[in-house]
């Protein structure tokens, strides 16, 4: 189990090794990267800063990741998040969850992000030819965890 | 005392990060407090009116607005958060 | 859209770079990692050997990736699966899945592996301390791909 | 001609991957060349009896045991698939 908050990119082979740890147990890797977009809501994005609650951030993402590890039979779980300035193409998110078997390994990496999404206190601000502008929560989101 | 933090639009709006103030004497949960900074005027009111969507967080976890607060909390205030 | 059967190993941070090709309106990679485990139906497995049909298994792995396309808003879609000769903790199938919005590539990387488990000719045979056996298949995965 | 291809388990209880052969003058379909395979008796028999799960794949698509089959065809048969 791990969580970091970080502004740098990461490796996603590297990490997914890491995560495995040479456990021959571990038969499926569910993986979900986020990564930036250069529109959003019709306008373009030139680049992005992303905002967070130091030390509410790393709870609420280990939160998630225990309350995937109660409801389903998974290993180990991963979630890299990035803050600070972002460019469009750039990595955002990695969600790694490892199993023996591979239903449960993705619904604990869809259900992570699901709530990582609604529940992990993390905000956007865009930079467009418009100017700067906050991103607004979609009611998507909401729903989607609320399938859970 | 307890600890109140702003974040992203809102401590924009604000201008404050955060402040650390004496628990109002009429503030027994989330819901006071912010009718205690609402009653503050200006940006104060135009932000905790009830207008605007803000999410709270106490010592750190989500809650509603009636979650109790006593001195030595730390309570957050932020817009619906849009990570991932 | 791509389709490789190989018996060397992969790269997964390299496959997914290539597969995004700098395009900014892709938002997010889901992706699945299938790996060896040592042990299978209660026994410890040394080695396995994977067999398909040239041919039929690019046109199969073609087919499931065009109905994963049509059903769901997808970018595109990588399937890397390994023949040969394999040991445990060996990497054996990556599915990667690019789109806009997390749900469409989340749904149809699940959909893409259920259906390859069902109807891809590929057989296993392992080697265990009693000897070789074929691995049988699994009704689960059967159930698995009637979700859809 | 036809050609019949055999994989995995099967394959190996035949001892067969292969073989090119005249299409039977009664085999119209996926189940009438298992039949004519299995009247072939000792292993084939054992194997396209009808106990043992087999499945067809005509011109390297699955198919159905009625599958019409004709001259030039390519028919292949081989366990439930375990892949992934």
């Amino acid at each position: 189990m791990a969580v970091r908050i970080q502004t740098q990119d990461f490796d996603t082979s590297a990490e997914i090794t890491a995560l495995r740890r040479a456990r021959a147990d571990i038969g499926a890797v569910a993986v979900f990267i986020g990564q930036m977009r250069d529109m959003n809501d019709g306008s373009h994005v030139a680049s992005m800063t992303l905002e967070h609650y130091p030390g509410m951030t790393e709870k609420a993402l280990e939160g998630i990741v225990t309350q995937a590890k109660t409801r389903w039979d998974i290993v180990g779980a991963l979630v890299i998040h990035r803050v600070g300035e972002l460019k469009p193409l750039d990595q955002i998110v990695l969600v790694a969850v490892t199993s023996t078997h591979r239903g449960a390994a993705f619904a604990a990496c869809e259900f992570i992000m699901d709530y990582l999404k609604t529940q992990a206190p993390f905000w956007k601000k865009e930079t467009t030819p418009q100017g700067e502008r906050w991103v607004e929560a979609k009611v998507s989101d909401d729903e989607a965890k609320a399938r859970w | 005392m307890i600890k109140v933090l702003f974040f992203a639009r809102l401590r924009e709006a604000l201008g404050v990060a955060s402040e650390e103030l004496a628990l109002p004497s009429k503030a027994h949960n989330v819901a006071d407090l912010m009718a205690h900074l609402a009653a503050r005027g200006g940006v104060w009111q135009q932000q905790f009116d009830g207008c605007v969507q803000i999410r709270a967080a106490l010592n750190q976890e989500l809650v509603a607005n009636t979650a109790a607060i006593k001195a030595g909390d730390e309570i957050a205030f932020f817009p619906p958060v849009t990570g991932g």
